[in-house]
This record gives structure tokens, C-alpha cells and sequence, in this order.
């Protein structure tokens, strides 16, 4: 097969499958190593998005699920009405974001930091799939081990947890100097 | 100090106490302990809430600033390396987590908003290619399972079995265990606090015939509360503890509501 | 809109819809006459023909459609064939086993045994063509009896079953007594 036509096998896979597929099916389907399937996957990439086309191809955790670009939504949105919004109330987005930063995490060590109890929020992302179960904890009660999903990736546009933006000392050091100098009143204690 | 935001919107003590320390402009790291646990009794003394679980929660937190306050003002404890401990420390940390996750959350919001830009496609198999069945390949289907493996497998299932049969006790006669159906409980008592609107709780035990019962009973109530259709409450110490139906739920959803669906999910997740 | 967004557009619609959609939605996404969008559109679909693409456009009665291309069948079928390998679980392993040595069998035969119920077993190994229906039993509720097929004999090798490795009623009374010993031992008499 040439190298062409694997891509082109990857194409034609990536669309009919619509959902995610996996990098070792890929590879199996073309006959490759994954090595070069995602050397190939990646030229493709390259080509879709330098060329003015309208989809592009994603990484999700070492899947790929083929997608449109996101300046085609404004043409997209009355057409297909489809829309993968989430819409979460702020509970539950700070419930999910401590998810993603402290994987795996127990409904304990949500509690602890969010200061109040957080079953709804929790169940809200299962519902979602935003959140699954990764196992239980070793320990008395054999608490749930929550981590986020490949949902939660393509929700939020990265390929991967190490995409998650980071929050740095640098940051903690700046929101303590910006709560210093906003402390324009000195309450004298 | 009149505090005019109403109670309601805070997610908890956590967040209330975040609030009035960015109210007042005041560095995390150096919480003017006296005037915000006053601020903080301030708000709770407003709090004309019911709901007995989220008022201990903030009422865990107002103990937690007098006793912070209490430790400021005896003398210093010091640490085995001679350094002072500050007793702000552990809530100092646990506002700053707090703080972080929230900008984090609003940061995972911008991207969810960009992202949604995003459409994916549903999957359009060819038929052809979807009802196409490949040949079984046995090979990898059995594995290294031979005819002796298979004779294996057969013992070790047939002596697990006497395993369970254990010589001792399988001469015992029949003990009968008493079934209570949980389910069956749970109708029953939603039906009755519907019916009667208010119950009190030494009313429904009164029903139960054995301790399990008992048991069973609180359990149910104790879901209920946690699902949201009741809410109860008791007049002083020692009082009968009244059982409210909420009023905003309709008759639909109060007979319906199904309870201890989570562990339901749970079982059927880790089945095969 | 530039000429090569409008094919962006076109590509990005056709792509999310899947399905087909008629040339005056087209148009009207990209705000062009139906002519000047069939012209666009033929030529998008020119590209993706000649140049080794896994994907094309079909016109169906004034509407048009994405879809791979014919020659991208049989790797698509090599997808389904990839997802296909299974390997036969412990438990399905273990019903297998007793249907072998205790046929025929029913349902409740195999759960007495195994302690568990085995219908998710015992329907694989049907799917497989591994046992069969053998008739049913004349008992309240005429349960079916299984046996294994001659696809069994083939994956093991043998010609029949009277060449399954036996075991004697020597070793049945070991395991009784092995399992006494323990049993007298957790209870610490």
C-alpha cells in the first residue's frame, strides 16, 4: 500500500467512524507500527490545517476523531443544530475542575476542598460523561476513584491531560501580591 | 455590620468565608482573624435556613474561626524547629485550594466555550460494513486453553463448589433470616408521609416490629432528606422530630423518586 | 468569502451532516446562487478524486453527500475484523468446561455449579458456535439443554467426546475431603 493510500485509509476510517478511534486500530487497518500511523496521521493533520480546509483531525488520548475546524462554526450552527455546549453551573465546573487537576480523586477529597458535600455535582458530570469511575481507594469504605473522560478532552478542545492549562507557583506568588496590594485598608489586627 | 447577600448564594462555609475576605480587600495569608469570624457569626445569625445539614456546615466553619481566634490570642505554639505556628495555617491553605480550583474553573469554562466551536459528525457505517460479521478466529478465542487446560478449569469449578459447602455447618438446620424489603419500606413510607403531609418520626417507628425494621426506617428517612423530599425538624431538645414533605415537589415526583439508585448503577457497573 | 472558504464551508457541512443535503442549503450556507455552488462543489469533489483521497462527494437527485470511496472497503471491514479479536473470558471458560463434561445440560445446571448465574456465558459460547441447544428437558418449564458442537471438537482436536480427559471418582472423593479439612481449619476446630 502507498503511502497515499494509507492515508487515505485513515480518512476514510476517521469519517465513517465519526466517533474516536483508536491509534493501535489505525495502525492494524494500514498494516503500520503505530510509530509511522501517527507520523502519517500527524502529515495529515498538517495538510488539512495549512490548506483552508474545513475539518481538521484531533488527538484525544491517543485516539483521533475528525472534527471541523472552529471557524466554520458560525456556517455550521443553523444547519446542524447539533451542539456539544456544555452548559454547567459553577458548582459543578469547580467540582470538575479539581477532578482534572487531582486525579484520581475520592467524593472525600472534593468535600475537603470545595468545604461542602458535592454528590450532586458529581452525578451531574457522570450524567454528562465529563467524569467515570476509575476503581476504588484501598482504604476503609473503598471510596470511588473519579477521573475525567475522553468527553471531557473533546469538551474542552486538548488532546490530552498534559494540555489542561497549568497552575504554576509563578500564578500562586502573583494572586498573593494581588491580594496584598488590594488590601488598601489595613484593619489593624 | 449589615451583610445584605442573601445566604443562598453561597455553595457553603468555604465560599461564604471567601467572599467576605475579598469583600474586605484582605491578603489571604494574613486574615484578620477577629473581625472576619465577627462578620462570619454575623452572617449565620441571618441564616434562616431549616436545613439542619448545610447549618452545620456553617456552624463547623464559625467554630472553626473562634477556635483560630482563641489560639491567636495565647501565646504562640512552636513547631520542633522552634517556629511559630501560625493557627491560620491549615484554613489559609484550604481558601487558597478553593480560590485556585475557582479560577481554574472559569479558565475550563473559556475553553469549553471554544471548543464547543467544534462539531463532530455522527458515524455513518455503510451497512454493508456494519453487518459484516468476520469469522471467528478461535485460535485467539480459546488461547492457550487445550484439552487438559479444559479438564482443569472443569476441577478447579467443581471443587470451588464443595468448597462452599461447608461440612459443619451444612448439618445445621434452616435459619431463617428476616427479610425486609427495602424497596417495599420505601413505598410504603413515602406513600404515608405523602398522605399525611407531616410525621413524626416516633410515628413511623412505632410501625416497625423488629430492630432491623427500626433500622430500615431511619435509613429510608435519612435517603428521603438526601434526595430532597422532606425535610425535618425538631421544635427543641428531645422534641419528636417532625417529617415535612417539600412542598414544591409534585405528587409525581415524591412517588416516583427512587432511592440508593447510585448503588443500583454501581453493582450493575461492575458486573459482566 | 473568499472561493477557498466557501469549499471550507461546503466540506465542513457535508462532513457534520453525514447524510445528504439538497444544493439551495448549500447555497444558501455560503451565500451563493445554486449554479455557482454545483460549479464549487464539482470542482471540490475533482480534487478529492484525483488525488488519492479516501473520501468523495456524491451527487444524489440535487443534493449531495460525503462518503468514502469504494475502494476503502475492505479496510473499513478490516476495522470491524480488528475490534473482532476476542478472547473467551474465565467465566465463559469455565461454563464451556462444564457443558463439556456434563452434557446435556441446562441453565440451571450450570448455575448450581458455578454458583452464578451463567446466561452471559452460556450466550457467548452460542454465538461462537461453541455449544448448541440440544432439545429440552421434560421438567416443569421445559429448560433447554446444552451440548457442545462439533466446532468444539475441532478447537480442541478430539473426535468425539469420549476423548475428553476423564477424571475418577478417586480424585472427586480427594477434593471432598480436601475441602473439609480447610473448611474445619477456618473455623478453628
Amino acid at each position: 500500500m502507498s503511502r497515499e493510500k494509507k492515508e487515505a485509509v485513515i480518512e476514510a476510517i476517521l469519517f465513517t467512524m465519526g466517533d474516536s478511534v483508536s491509534l493501535d486500530k489505525l495502525a492494524d487497518a494500514i498494516d503500520e507500527s503505530e510509530e509511522t500511523t501517527r507520523k502519517i496521521i500527524e502529515e495529515y493533520k498538517n495538510k488539512l490545517d495549512n490548506s483552508g480546509r474545513g475539518i481538521t483531525v484531533q488527538e484525544l488520548d491517543g485516539s483521533f476523531q475528525m472534527c471541523t475546524k472552529p471557524d466554520m462554526y458560525e456556517y455550521l450552527i443553523e444547519l446542524t443544530k447539533s451542539s456539544n455546549k456544555v452548559v454547567l453551573s459553577d458548582s459543578a465546573m469547580e467540582t470538575l475542575s479539581i477532578i482534572a487537576y487531582k486525579q484520581p480523586v475520592t467524593r472525600l477529597d472534593i468535600e475537603k476542598i470545595r468545604g461542602v458535600s458535592s454528590d450532586y455535582a458529581v452525578n451531574r458530570l457522570l450524567e454528562f460523561d465529563l467524569i467515570k469511575e476509575l476503581g476504588r481507594l484501598d482504604a476503609p469504605g473503598k471510596p470511588i476513584l473519579f477521573g475525567t473522560t475522553e468527553q471531557f478532552l473533546r469538551c474542552f478542545g486538548v488532546g490530552s491531560l498534559e494540555e489542561l492549562p497549568q497552575f504554576s507557583q509563578v500564578q500562586m506568588a502573583e494572586f498573593r501580591e494581588q491580594a496584598e496590594e488590594e488590601a488598601s485598608v489595613n484593619l489593624g489586627i | 455590620m449589615a451583610l445584605s447577600v442573601k445566604l443562598d448564594a453561597f455553595e457553603g462555609p468555604l465560599d461564604l468565608l471567601l467572599h467576605l475576605i475579598e469583600k474586605n480587600k484582605i491578603d489571604i495569608y494574613d486574615i484578620p482573624i477577629v473581625l472576619i469570624t465577627e462578620q462570619y457569626l454575623d452572617y449565620i445569625k441571618q441564616m434562616e435556613t431549616a436545613d439542619m445539614n448545610v447549618a452545620s456546615e456553617f456552624l463547623l466553619m464559625a467554630a472553626t474561626l473562634l477556635d483560630i481566634k482563641c489560639k491567636m490570642l495565647l501565646p504562640a505554639e512552636v513547631t520542633e524547629d522552634g517556629e511559630e505556628i501560625d493557627p491560620r495555617e491549615e484554613l489559609v491553605e484550604q481558601l487558597l485550594q478553593m480560590k485556585m480550583y475557582k479560577a481554574m474553573a472559569m479558565e475550563l469554562k473559556d475553553m469549553s466555550m471554544d471548543a464547543a466551536r467544534v462539531i463532530y459528525k455522527k458515524p455513518t457505517i455503510p451497512e454493508e460494513v456494519a453487518k459484516y460479521k468476520p469469522p471467528v478466529d478461535y485460535d485467539t478465542l480459546l488461547g492457550d486453553v487445550n484439552l487438559t487446560k479444559l479438564n482443569m478449569i472443569f476441577r478447579e469449578t467443581l471443587k470451588r463448589r464443595e468448597d462452599k459447602v461447608d461440612p459443619i455447618r451444612s448439618t445445621f438446620g434452616n435459619i431463617e433470616k428476616e427479610e425486609i424489603d427495602l424497596d417495599a419500606k420505601t413505598e410504603y413510607i413515602k406513600q404515608y408521609i405523602w398522605r399525611e403531609k407531616r410525621v413524626g418520626f416516633t410515628e413511623l417507628l412505632e410501625q416497625s416490629e423488629s430492630k432491623m425494621e427500626v433500622i430500615v426506617t431511619f435509613l429510608v428517612v435519612l435517603e428521603l432528606i438526601k434526595i430532597g423530599l422532606i425535610e425535618i425538624r425538631q421544635e427543641k431538645l428531645f422534641d419528636d422530630i417532625l417529617i415535612d414533605a417539600i412542598k414544591d415537589v409534585s405528587e409525581e415526583e415524591f412517588l416516583g423518586a427512587q432511592i440508593g439508585d447510585e448503588n443500583e448503577q454501581r453493582e450493575e457497573g461492575s458486573g459482566n
